[in-house]
């Protein structure tokens, strides 16, 4: 029959309309600045620096090879490279970055800089509420705002900063194996003078091979 | 009785809309300007007490044919173009005819003698069931007649502004021309 | 002057302003324009006729504007039919250009 | 009896003694012009305060609908949304585009909204309470709708936008298409009262049989035209389903999409305003105006009753809104020509036949009516079912299954 669904719809809308008032199981949507959902583990906003330690100075990971500024489609990221270089986490001497600010009223959140970080430095920030009333200087962040502790990491995307602290701890081990082995055949060197040196050659790009491919598929 | 400030105001806006009508360049603002007159002129029907044929007119012209006529030049192109110069030879001698005939008519009105004597009308009985008794009995011929009439206008307009399909180069388009018909 | 005479001038002021619209304008649109204004002085005559003439309850003057408006209608409609069609034909609506009637 | 009856009266009559009361106390010279300004002033007042509050309304009612909370912050409940809603609106910039028509782009809102005013001139609000008593009441309203219809031409081809000039277009062709079935769903009703007055109109609902009013709507053809009114209206002042001309989703605002700020809230007022006014002619119309449904409740003051359906309605408006979905341009079309059209006409016929049937039948009264009744609701639902049928013929509604969604 004609208009027999129209009838049927208003009937539905009329149900919704005072069921909303009635289970509170209907509604949608929340009351936000007060009632928040819980954000899904996966949730990506803007990118932000990871440091080791209470640090931002020190323990900043980032060694300025500036791979993610060339790969930055929109190119919000701007980085000078230092003159000095500091140790990083195992030890070895780095570059770190003199200036390292991100304009995220032009980054898109495509997360490529995250993808392509060799040295595990960057990461994409789950914070939202990013308003502000100074659009060119409040937009512009620097290196100290930018830089985030692990334990923040691991507090926003714990999955994630669980394989990335395991792959970290086991390059740790394995440098330190590598030094202990590297000790070892100085030992050895100096005690057998100059009877084996290939030994010592032989383990060092092994190592290096294993853990690069590894990185790459937790990163992806 | 002598002509009131109400009727000089809506006399010069028929006028004004009027003369703008025929003299604006761009079409469309033509169209706006002639539906003013239009609508000036309703407003005098009803300053004459003739409520029926006002609201008529209004309904009628500024509700149909304004719109009709505004669909027509949207249909030939016209609301986009700067259509014509404004000044011709002929343009001056239609615009002389017009004044002679203007100047017949304001003397034949001078002279016919109904110009002067002061007239004492009361308004006339112009009451709705007045009219539809009179449209009912005295003229309903003519008002069957002007309904088929209407009828057959409307045919004839759709059959002429229907596009024709026989020839296949004929383009193809969107646009519906009978839409406002 | 009376109202009657004021209507009469109105009316006529309007009928040239027509006139010389349609004499003039190379517009179809405004041609037919044009006429409708002048029929529409015409309108105004009954109109001022009826109120002030010496026989207003008969309604004469008043029904023949009703049915001239019908008739108006009618006209606009064919007549704008007419110079779509004419404008589809030629390509023009100016009425300086159309100067061939062939089939 | 009539002590009850003497406060009712008075509460019905205030707003009317109090405009005589104002009127004789002021000087000579000015009466005149003090009693037009009082009776201009609270249609204009009036009508955009129903306006903030049926904003505020009807976002609410949508959100409710589609389980949403809708506005809540601005005072308690929300109930101050439309103030803010106005101050953004007055405080935005107004941008007018290079390349528009500038005066016909400035005047098409104050056309537009001129001519939704005027229409509430011959509404009867309460008993003794219409601004101006035309002889031909119904023909000046819908004199006065159909000049909105170059208003909204003057704003869509002004803007200079294709999308403004389309949703122009499909307004005005949609306008014409509706404005029949609802001029002629009103005709019966003209053809029972005998009479174009809308004052009169209402006078001739406003009587009792036993306890129950003589509205048109308690009629077969009076239900029957109600309803072909109501989509008519709906139509007519381009409300959902039938809001092609501003479709969101196709020409982003359609003809008022380059209007901004205070213009913009113009039209805005414009259009409700239109469904105040239509919604206002259908309650004079088919719903017995300011009276009362049963004579016990004649009691309630006649602005109250008007008021109050004209909310219901309102409600109506939204809950269709809240419900439907957009028609497509030739659905639109067919649904006006196929379907309103022939349906008006039936219920032309069906109150033709109203008026001609006795009332009482052999000395029974009851009967007659009841039998009358009867005969008239066939006379509408009989060709409404052949519609029905021969418009559904060849459709099958099914359940529409994805392959690969899912």
């Amino acid at each position: 029959m004609l208009g027999e669904g129209i009838i049927q719809g208003l009937m539905e809308t009329a149900r919704n309309f005072f069921g909303s008032y009635v289970e509170k199981e209907r509604l949608v949507t929340v009351q936000f600045p007060e009632e928040r959902r819980s954000l899904p583990e996966a949730t990506r906003q803007f990118p932000f620096l990871l440091y080791d330690g209470d640090d931002p100075e020190r323990g900043l990971r980032c060694v300025s090879c500036q791979i993610c500024e060339k790969e930055c489609p929109p190119r919000c990221i701007h980085i000078e490279k230092s003159k000095d270089r500091k140790p990083d986490f195992v030890g070895k001497q780095q570059f770190y970055p003199a200036v390292f600010n991100i304009d995220v009223s032009v980054c898109m959140s495509c997360q490529i800089c995250v993808e392509v970080c060799p040295f595990d430095a960057i990461r994409m920030d789950t914070e939202f509420e990013l308003s502000t009333s100074d659009r060119f200087g409040g937009l512009l962040w620097t290196k100290r705002e930018l830089a985030r502790s692990n334990e923040y990491y691991r507090q926003i995307h714990p999955t994630e900063a669980g394989e990335c602290d395991e792959r970290r701890a086991k390059e740790l081990a394995d440098a330190q194996a590598k030094a202990a082995a590297a000790a070892a055949a100085a030992a050895a060197k100096a005690a057998q003078a100059a009877a084996a040196p290939a030994a010592a050659s032989n383990g060092a790009p092994g190592s290096g091979a294993k853990s690069e491919p590894a990185k790459k598929v937790v990163t992806q | 009785m002598r002509m009131t400030l109400p009727f000089l105001i809506l006399a010069i806006l028929t006028l004004a809309g009027g003369v703008a009508a025929m003299t604006l360049r761009r079409l469309v603002h033509c169209a706006l300007a002639l539906s003013v007159a239009f609508a000036g002129l309703a407003a005098l029907y009803l300053n004459l007490d003739a409520e029926f044929a006002g609201l008529a007119q209004l309904l009628v012209y500024v509700g149909a044919i304004a719109i009709l006529i505004v669909f027509a030049i949207l249909l030939t192109r016209g609301g986009d173009s700067d259509a014509e110069k404004s000044f011709s030879p002929a343009g001056i001698g239609g615009a002389v005819i017009a004044l002679a005939v203007f100047a017949v008519l304001a003397w034949a009105t001078e002279t016919s003698g109904i110009a002067h004597p002061a007239l004492v009308t009361p308004p006339p009985e112009s009451a709705m069931r007045e009219i539809g008794l009179a449209l009912m009995q005295r003229y309903v011929l003519p008002l069957e007649v002007i309904a088929l009439m209407l009828t057959a206008a409307m045919i004839g307009a759709v059959i002429l502004a229907v596009r024709e399909r026989r020839n296949p180069a004929g383009t193809e388009s969107a646009e519906r021309p009978g839409l406002g018909a | 002057m009376n109202p009657l005479a004021g209507c009469l001038l109105v009316s006529s002021l309007l009928f040239s302003v027509g006139l010389a619209g349609a004499l003039t304008r190379r517009s179809a649109i405004l041609v037919l324009a044009g006429i409708e204004l002048m029929l529409n002085a015409a309108n105004l005559n009954f109109i001022a006729f009826w109120r002030f003439g010496p026989h207003p309850e008969f309604l004469t003057g008043f029904v023949f504007v009703i049915f001239s408006i019908a008739v108006a209608a009618a006209e606009a409609a064919v007549g704008l039919a007419l110079i779509v069609a004419i404008y589809r034909h030629a390509q023009t609506s100016d009425v300086s250009e159309i100067t061939e009637m062939k089939g | 009896m009539s002590v009850a009856v003497a406060p009712a009266f008075a509460a019905d009559q205030i707003f009317v003694a109090l405009k005589y009361w104002l009127v004789l106390h002021t000087p000579g010279p000015f009466q005149t012009l003090v009693s037009i300004l009082l009776t201009i002033i609270p249609i204009i007042v009036v009508f955009p305060a129903l306006f903030a509050v049926t904003t505020v309304l009807e976002r609410k009612g949508l959100g409710r609908i589609q389980n949403r909370y809708g506005p809540n912050r601005v005072g308690p409940w929300g109930v101050f949304q439309p103030l803010a809603d106005a101050v953004k609106s007055l405080t935005k910039e107004d941008i007018v585009p290079r390349s528009a028509d500038h005066v016909v782009h400035y005047l098409a809102p104050l056309v537009l909204v001129a001519t939704a005013f005027l229409a509430f001139a011959v509404l009867p609000i309460g008993r003794n309470m219409t601004a101006v008593n035309l002889d031909a009441g119904v023909l000046f309203f819908f004199a006065i709708g159909a000049a909105t219809e170059l208003a909204v031409f003057m704003a869509g081809w002004s803007s200079r936008n294709k999308y403004s000039l389309l949703g122009a277009m499909r307004a005005i062709a949609q306008m014409i298409s509706y404005e029949i079935p609802l001029i002629l769903s009103s005709v019966a009703v003209i053809m029972i009262s005998g009479t174009l007055s809308t004052t009169r109109i209402v006078d001739e609902q406003a009587h009792y049989t036993g306890t129950v009013a003589h509205w048109n709507v308690f009629t077969p053809w009076g239900l029957a035209g109600f309803i072909l009114f109501m989509i008519a209206a709906t139509a007519e002042t381009n409300r959902s389903p039938f809001d092609l001309p501003e479709g969101e989703s196709e020409i982003i605002a359609g003809y008022f999409i380059e209007y901004s700020g205070f213009k913009f809230a113009l039209f805005f007022l414009a259009e409700y305003l239109e469904m105040f006014a239509v919604s206002g002619l259908g309650i004079t119309l088919f719903l017995g105006g300011w009276s009362s449904p049963f004579s016990f409740l004649a009691w309630i003051p006649s602005w109250i009753w008007f008021f109050g359906k004209l909310l219901a309605l309102i409600v109506g408006f939204i809950w269709v809104r809240g419900t439907l979905p957009r028609l497509r341009m030739d659905q639109l079309m067919n649904f006006a020509w196929k379907f309103m059209l022939p349906m008006t006409l039936v219920v032309i016929v069906s109150a033709g036949v109203w008026r001609f049937l006795p009332a009482g039948v052999a000395g029974s009264a009851a009967l007659g009516g009841v039998i009358r009744w009867l005969v008239c609701a066939l006379v509408v639902a009989g060709p409404y079912i052949a519609l029905a049928r021969v418009l559904e013929r060849g459709r099958k509604i099914e359940k529409r299954t994805y392959r690969y969604a899912e």
